[in-house]
């Protein structure tokens, strides 16, 4: 599964965007806990980070299968 | 009706024409326009600012400006067009960032409100990141609203 | 510290270009700018509008643009730059025809509600009128504030 | 005494400007009347003006000297 990273967590992993190997559905804290596992570096920020699933945001409980559009990234700061 | 009234939604990297978004949202129904525009601060308290980038996520961001502008017409009834742009790359001092434009007939049927209520909002779940270049270097700000399921579609 | 806060005051014939006005009232302290444009409306329930010319008693009206700056800055003390420009002459339709600005800190300082104090004092206190022109012909409209003594200086 | 007229009573007046003999000093009240008396068409209109004296709004009960700046018109409609 390819997943994007922005601001803190694209800078922390110095690149744009990651894969972890998925096959099966899994949750969003299981998501957050394999992408510490394969990117130690980026252990802290996913457990704490913003995650969307499709362009929407997404959360713990929820499911992630490999097909869908997944990103990390901070609380926004724009405007 | 909704789908006849303007709504201009944009993450760019042009710098925004304050001119050209107003005469964009005005209908013939319109006599006020209210429009908010976020600058680059230069200084806040004793901290020195020279410039800032942002970033966004876009497909995703203008999804989210989609669901702000649905959200303020319903919140706003009075209020006709709308204009949410915000702008990404390398600002300078004093360069608005954003802007939230909204039209209605009269400046007492909901345009300031819904200016308002669209600043803020955006500034909840449109995912989009500012990194801060300082004297002493740059580093990326992290805002502190942390969605909830109420905050999508 | 006020006199070195700007201060656009002006009744002109030159269209109102919101982006210079923008960018004259911001200063380094500014992240938030809230601008209120009057536009002329085309349609007000059944009836048309054609055109609108404004006139307007110049140097009272500029005298007024004074006072409501200043009480602006006495009720928001949050707020920095002002722009108060009132356009006369002969407008079209969509064409923004007076322009009240607001620069602050943040979006929570009192620029909104500046702005808005600002365009509901114009509307009571600034000796300018329109004239309009319908397809069945063309008169002045009047008010319906009359001043009182509290409205002096 | 020079009196400047706004919108409707520069309208009704015909001209932007109207004189009235004036060498004592007078109340706004009886200004309206004095108006009214010199400029028959402009009676009805100078009893409910807005009156300024030196660029600034006058009530009836107050003075108007002869070289006093004065103005009359309706209720603004800017903006």
């Amino acid at each position: 599964m390819h997943i994007r990273l922005f601001a803190t967590l694209k800078e922390r992993a110095g690149r744009a965007d990651i894969e972890i190997d998925l096959t099966e559905d899994i949750t969003v804290a299981e998501l957050r806990h394999r992408v510490g596992q394969a990117h130690p570096q980026l252990a802290e920020l996913a457990a704490r980070s913003v995650v969307s699933v499709n362009r929407e945001f997404a959360f713990d409980h929820e499911t992630v299968r490999a097909s869908d559009e997944v990103a990390l990234f901070p609380p926004v700061s724009g405007g | 009706m909704n789908s006849t009234l303007p709504t201009l939604l944009d993450i760019t990297r042009a710098p925004i024409d304050l001119n050209a978004l107003q005469t964009s949202i005005t209908t013939p129904l319109d006599g006020a326009v209210v429009l908010f525009t976020g600058t680059v601060r230069g200084r806040t308290g004793d901290e020195i600012t020279e410039q800032l980038e942002y970033e966004a996520y876009q497909e995703m961001a203008v999804a989210k400006l989609q669901q702000i502008a649905d959200e303020m017409r319903a919140q706003f009834a009075g209020i006709h067009g709308i204009a949410l742009v915000q702008r990404i790359g390398v600002m300078a001092l004093g360069e608005p960032t954003v802007a939230v434009a909204v039209s209605a007939g009269h400046r007492g049927d909901g345009a300031f409100e819904a200016a308002r209520f669209g600043i803020d909002r955006l500034k909840q779940i449109v995912p989009v990141w500012k990194r801060e270049t300082r004297p002493d270097g740059s580093s990326w700000i992290e805002g502190d609203y942390m969605p909830t399921a109420a905050d999508r579609r």
